[in-house]
């Protein structure tokens, strides 16, 4: 067993108390949301200051329903998760394993209807660097924020599956999950600031 | 480790929130057919957006349940360099003006 | 002692994971030393081409042609390549010194000991750390040799300059995409790095050692991880919309309507400040992170060797949080006159003019516990006063530049540059320094040679005020930064300045030369170390060797009974009480 | 050895003030109108800066000199009042006196960048382009003819992209690469980027100000002496930086409208 390990399991006769009462990994999973969300927070501003600057900026989206069904299942497989989480922190390995499979699969399935209405877009003749409708900066905007978002998904798609085995397989415990989750989480919370800025703010009427 | 009767009881408190979010979401969707112009809908989308976040990040993340010490390291840290960043935008504004001679 | 026993991993015994892919974050630590080390000495040979070119504008500098055919024909320094070369210089510099050598060099090896813990808390991460910095500086030193050689762009790499690509300037091309990449993964690397100092310092304490009862050099790296985790990840997505703009064609930084080599440019509708507020919201921070750890390190140096402990730990540590939140709020000064909006100059000159009371309180407690102190000089002590002293002098200069009205006069001449070699760069330089000479026998088991070290130490304190004090003089008198050559009318009578300046340089650099040879020398044939020899208290000197064991404490860790700096206690067996000491005492001096 | 370290430091401080004190290398004179206000501003920092520099090294050299010395059996001794009375001299000595320097300061500040130039001053078009600035005078009818950057054309010298042949407001425009302006008579400097950021320095002036690509900005000065002076670029725009340059002529204002009507006869 290693230093680590003990402040993970909380043993504190050699140690100090942590400073939240929080395993490092947990913590370390918070500082991580904390740069990411600066990481995110500056390519949002980056894109809000960019949008301000263009009184002619494009409002090309005709149709919210992908939109809402894609935050719906995200939002949804962030309760998926959490029940996953209660079920490993009650015992229930069985029933932990199935609910972060189907947070998995909800991951996916968001993945897969962004990656189709991304290939819509592109389509239509959006890209990069250009776009039919207006400033260029709106491809490269909406393209690098969903982007960056999409590939957090991915991530935390892969990281579920990982984590998920090896809870099943006794290599990791619900304390793994607890953090997995937070991080599934973050990825939701991020959605729920790209939804209204980068998709409903860009509605046509 | 909360025993097991702890949790059921927080399904339900889950189910809670997690309506709660998606009806925030719904009347973003709402508001995105509305008339309003731009700066006043941005103002109500990030008003609502935070709400939602702050309910994530509060129980769906826990963070509510943890020491408040975390919450405080967690709010004042991400709030103060998110809120820091904003200095940028009356630049922006200025771009609107300052438009080259060419135009 | 009541040490507590703890299970631990074996060493490790292959090559490969002991000196190369090595988890100890010892290893680490020495590891990025090296690797700051040798990144030292390629930004210091720049800096010595770049002054002998602005000394003697046409001299040949042989065998400088073999590096660059294009750029050094003959050994003759075109105006480009000097470009590129001082943005290789100040990147080197920046990034690959001044936060690797204070930070996560001294960090990596003390951190984990001074709070008592084996390791840190996630040893891959930290090696991912290491590696992922090292990838970064190949791929900063590989833009020597492809395409046509480095950016030209300054380190702050302004847009367009550096968005449009190799229609404007050699370099500009491959170079700057390179050059944003290398960044980018610079700052994975320090990302990683820093959630490791955090959970280290907040999670793997060991008993006893509450967060008051950590030394300055512990609180510092502290306080410089959080400003860390939070600058760099500003600036990894910056640097990638940067990369963007020259791969994919977007136009995140470049407007409209410019024609550059009579062709109008495709971008559109981007914005040039967009790229500078983004990067100075963490240039300023960056700045702190560079300076933050030297100040650490030279309160920690100080105590012993002053035999008292500093007049307040608590004051101390707030000036440094202090600076901390200060430098996330004061970025638009490097803006005055970039066209940001005039009235954002004033905005962001009040929170940079109150940055001098927290450097003030910080400089004061410094002199305050010199005053009745009884000050040991050795080599340590010698760098850590000196670093006082630059401090003291570069951070005076900021009293100009903070001011908007001022700064209409000094943006962008020399005075800038003195004021940030001084105050960040040989300030640094002195902690690193300090810090060297103070942890060499712990980290070796062996003594740096004082003799050479104090030699290096006149050399270097005489040196750099020659050197940085005249960049004042010439900033004021209008001399322009950047500049290859001095063409302009009113710049010809600073030459002789300039002339001056140049064999200042080569004579500070020559001296380095010692401070190598003595590093090398000592690590092989220096004097054995004794177990503790600046008779200091915290925690690196309780381990049971020198270097520490694999597990640093052999099996056991610490238990910590008082402050960190218990020196001259009234009543106690002797001068000084160690950290591990159970010995009851009159805690006297801290109100910690 | 703390004894010469202490005489080091203080030769190092004393040897650094000389140069300020004679002046050695100094500020070119101002020549224009808001320049008193920045200068007076300089110097006021300049002697609470100097101050500050000499008290602080002195006193450091004076400690290490003091203390450095002292027997085994010496007892530390505690600096009088501790950490508090330095905590309170940093925030009323040091604070108040940089925050009134940024409080005068922004008199200095406004005058230049947040007071309009005057009705009458005269507008004069500057952009800026690797390597080399070009200005633009309205000529009589006093409006300028609008800017095509694709006519941008360097063989034709047709710099801004000035279509003299259908535009009214450009056919009188003059385009030359040397700045003149007349003497006390305001000048409104229109600022334009042609392809990356650039920077207009006239240390003589008072002014410098950055070209942004993308955002027009303007400055406004007045200046107060006949003579020729440099514009130079400190905005790192390239490799021909160094040679960014032009020539700034203040002329007496019969001299500024011959050289107009020479201009004008060149075009």
């Amino acid at each position: 067993m290693s230093h680590a390990d003990l402040t993970l399991e909380g043993y504190s006769a050699a140690i100090m108390p942590p400073a939240f009462s929080i395993p490092a990994k947990k913590m370390a999973m918070w500082l991580f949301i904390i740069a990411d969300s600066a990481t995110f927070a500056a390519c949002l501003v980056a894109y809000g200051y960019l949008r301000v600057a263009d009184a002619h900026w494009p409002r090309p989206f005709h149709s919210i329903t992908n939109v809402a069904i894609m935050t719906v299942i995200l939002v949804t497989s962030s309760l998926t998760m959490l029940f996953g989480i209660d079920a490993a922190k009650a015992g229930d390995k069985a029933k932990a394993v199935r609910w972060t499979m189907i947070t998995a699969a909800g991951g996916i399935l968001f993945a897969l209807l962004h990656i189709r209405e991304w290939l819509g877009l592109i389509d239509e003749g959006m890209r990069l660097f250009q776009n039919p409708w207006g400033s260029a900066l709106f491809g490269a905007s909406f393209f690098s924020i969903t982007g960056l978002h999409l590939l957090h998904v991915t991530g935390g798609v892969i990281a579920l599956i990982v984590v998920g085995i090896r809870y099943k397989g006794g290599r990791y415990n619900s304390d793994d999950l607890e953090i997995t989750g937070l991080y599934w989480h973050f990825v939701d919370l991020v959605w729920m600031f790209v939804v209204p800025l980068v998709y409903l703010l860009n509605l046509s009427h | 480790m909360a025993t097991a009767e702890a949790h059921r009881s927080s399904t339900g408190k889950y189910i809670v929130v997690y309506v709660c979010i998606l009806a925030i979401a719904a009347l973003q969707f709402v508001i995105a057919y509305s008339n309003l112009d731009g700066s006043q809908m941005l103002a109500r989308m990030l008003v609502l957006a935070t709400i939602e976040a702050a309910l994530a990040v509060l129980f769906f993340m826990h963070l509510w349940m943890e020491n408040r010490g975390l919450l405080w390291f967690v709010v004042i840290l991400t709030g103060f360099v998110i809120f820091a960043m904003q200095y940028s935008w009356t630049d922006s504004f200025r771009l609107l003006n300052g438009v080259p001679w060419a135009k | 002692m009541h040490d507590v026993p703890v299970h631990h991993h074996a060493p490790p015994t292959s090559f490969l994971r002991k000196h190369v892919f090595s988890l100890d974050h010892k290893v680490i630590g020495k590891q990025y030393y090296g690797l700051a080390l040798i990144a030292v000495f390629v930004g210091m040979i720049l800096s010595w081409l770049m002054r002998i070119h602005l000394g003697w504008t046409n001299l040949a500098i042989p065998g400088l042609q073999l590096l660059s055919k294009s750029g050094a024909p003959g050994g003759i320094i075109t105006p480009e390549y000097y470009l590129q070369l001082m943005t290789m210089h100040a990147t080197i510099m920046v990034f690959f010194v001044l936060t690797t050598a204070p930070f996560a060099a001294f960090g990596n090896y003390f951190l984990p000991i001074q709070v008592g813990a084996e390791d840190m808390p996630f040893p891959h991460f930290n090696m991912m750390s290491f590696w992922v910095t090292f990838i970064g500086f190949v791929v900063l030193m590989s833009s020597f040799f492809v395409g046509d050689g480095p950016t030209l762009g300054g380190w702050t790499q302004y847009a367009p300059l550096s968005a449009v690509g190799a229609v404007s300037g050699p370099g500009q091309g491959t170079g700057v995409v390179l050059w944003a990449t290398a960044i980018a993964i610079f700052c994975i690397g320090q990302l990683l790095g820093s959630l490791n100092f955090i959970t280290t310092t907040l999670d793997m304490r060991t008993r006893g050692m509450s967060m008051w009862r950590l030394p300055f050099s512990a609180w510092a790296w502290f306080i410089t991880s959080i400003m860390g985790l939070t600058a760099f990840a500003v600036l990894m997505p910056a640097c990638i919309l940067l990369i963007l703009d020259h791969v994919a064609g977007t136009s995140f930084f470049v407007p409209g309507n410019l024609v550059i080599n009579g062709q109008i440019q495709p971008h559109s509708g981007g914005s040039t400040l967009l790229w500078q507020h983004l990067f100075w919201f963490f240039g300023h921070p960056e700045v702190y992170i560079a300076i933050v750890p030297g100040m650490g390190i030279v309160s920690h140096v100080l105590t012993p060797n002053l035999r008292r402990p500093l007049l307040s730990h608590r004051v101390m540590v707030y000036s440094m949080g202090a600076l901390a939140v200060l430098s996330y709020m004061v970025y638009g000064h490097h803006m005055f006159v970039s066209g940001m909006n005039p009235v954002s100059s004033l905005v962001f000159s009040f929170p940079t003019l109150v940055i001098t009371i927290p450097s003030t309180i910080v400089v004061l407690i410094w002199m305050g516990s010199l005053y009745g102190a009884k000050l040991r000089i050795n080599s340590p002590s010698l760098f850590a006063l000196g670093f006082i002293s630059m401090f003291i002098t570069g951070g005076i200069s900021g009293f100009f530049l903070a001011q908007p009205s001022i700064d209409i006069m000094l943006h962008a001449t020399y005075f800038v540059v003195g004021h940030f070699h001084l105050v960040m760069g040989v300030a640094a330089m002195f902690g690193i320094f300090a810090g060297t000479y103070f942890w060499f026998p712990k980290m070796f088991g062996r003594m740096m040679n004082e003799t050479l070290g104090k030699i290096h130490f006149w050399l270097s304190f005489v040196g750099a005020y020659c050197i940085f004090m005249p960049f004042h003089y010439l900033g004021i008198a209008g001399n322009v930064r950047r500049y290859p050559a001095f063409t302009d009318d009113y710049l010809q009578p600073l030459i002789p300045l300039h002339r001056f300046i140049t064999v200042a340089a080569v004579l500070t650099g020559i001296a380095q030369f010692i401070f190598l040879y003595n590093l090398v020398h000592s690590r092989f044939w220096g004097k054995p170390a004794p177990e503790n020899p600046w008779e200091a208290t915290s925690l690196e000197w309780s381990t049971p060797s020198s270097p520490p064991p694999f597990d640093n404490f052999g099996g056991k860790l610490p238990t910590v009974y008082h402050d960190p700096h218990q020196y001259g206690v009234e009543g106690a067996s002797a001068d000084y009480v160690m950290q591990t000491s159970p010995e009851q005492i009159k805690s006297g001096h801290d109100e910690a | 050895m703390a004894k010469l370290f202490a005489v080091t430091i203080l030769l190092i401080a004393i040897g650094s003030a000389i140069p300020i004190l004679r002046h050695t290398w100094d500020a070119p004179p101002d020549i224009s109108t808001h320049g008193t206000l920045i200068d007076e501003q300089m110097s006021d920092t300049m002697v609470e800066a100097g101050i500050s520099f000499l008290v602080s090294q002195i006193l450091l050299a004076f400690f290490i000199w003091k203390f450095s010395s002292s027997r085994p059996s010496d007892k530390i001794k505690t600096f009088p009042g501790g950490a508090k009375t330095i905590v309170w001299a940093a925030f009323l000595l040091v604070g108040t006196e940089v925050l009134a320097l940024g409080v005068f300061g922004v008199k200095a500040w406004a005058n230049v960048y947040l007071t309009p130039p005057s009705a009458n001053a005269l507008p004069i078009q500057v952009q800026a382009e690797q390597f080399a600035f070009y200005f633009r005078y309205p000529g009589p009818d006093g409006t300028f003819g609008p800017v095509h950057p694709e006519m941008i054309n360097g063989a034709t010298e047709n710099f801004f992209g000035i279509d003299q042949t259908n535009d009214a407001d450009s056919k009188d425009d003059i385009v030359t690469a040397e700045m003149a302006i007349p003497v006390n008579r305001e000048i409104h400097l229109l600022m334009h980027a042609k392809d990356v950021g650039h920077s207009f320095f006239v240390p003589e002036l008072r002014v410098q100000q950055d070209f942004v690509p993308g955002l027009d900005l303007s400055v406004h000065f007045t200046a107060t002496r006949i003579g020729r002076y440099e514009i130079v670029c400190t905005q790192l725009c390239g490799l021909g930086h160094y040679n960014m340059k032009a020539y700034l002529s203040v002329l007496s204002a019969q001299n500024y409208d011959d050289w107009l009507k020479k201009q004008a006869a060149l075009q």
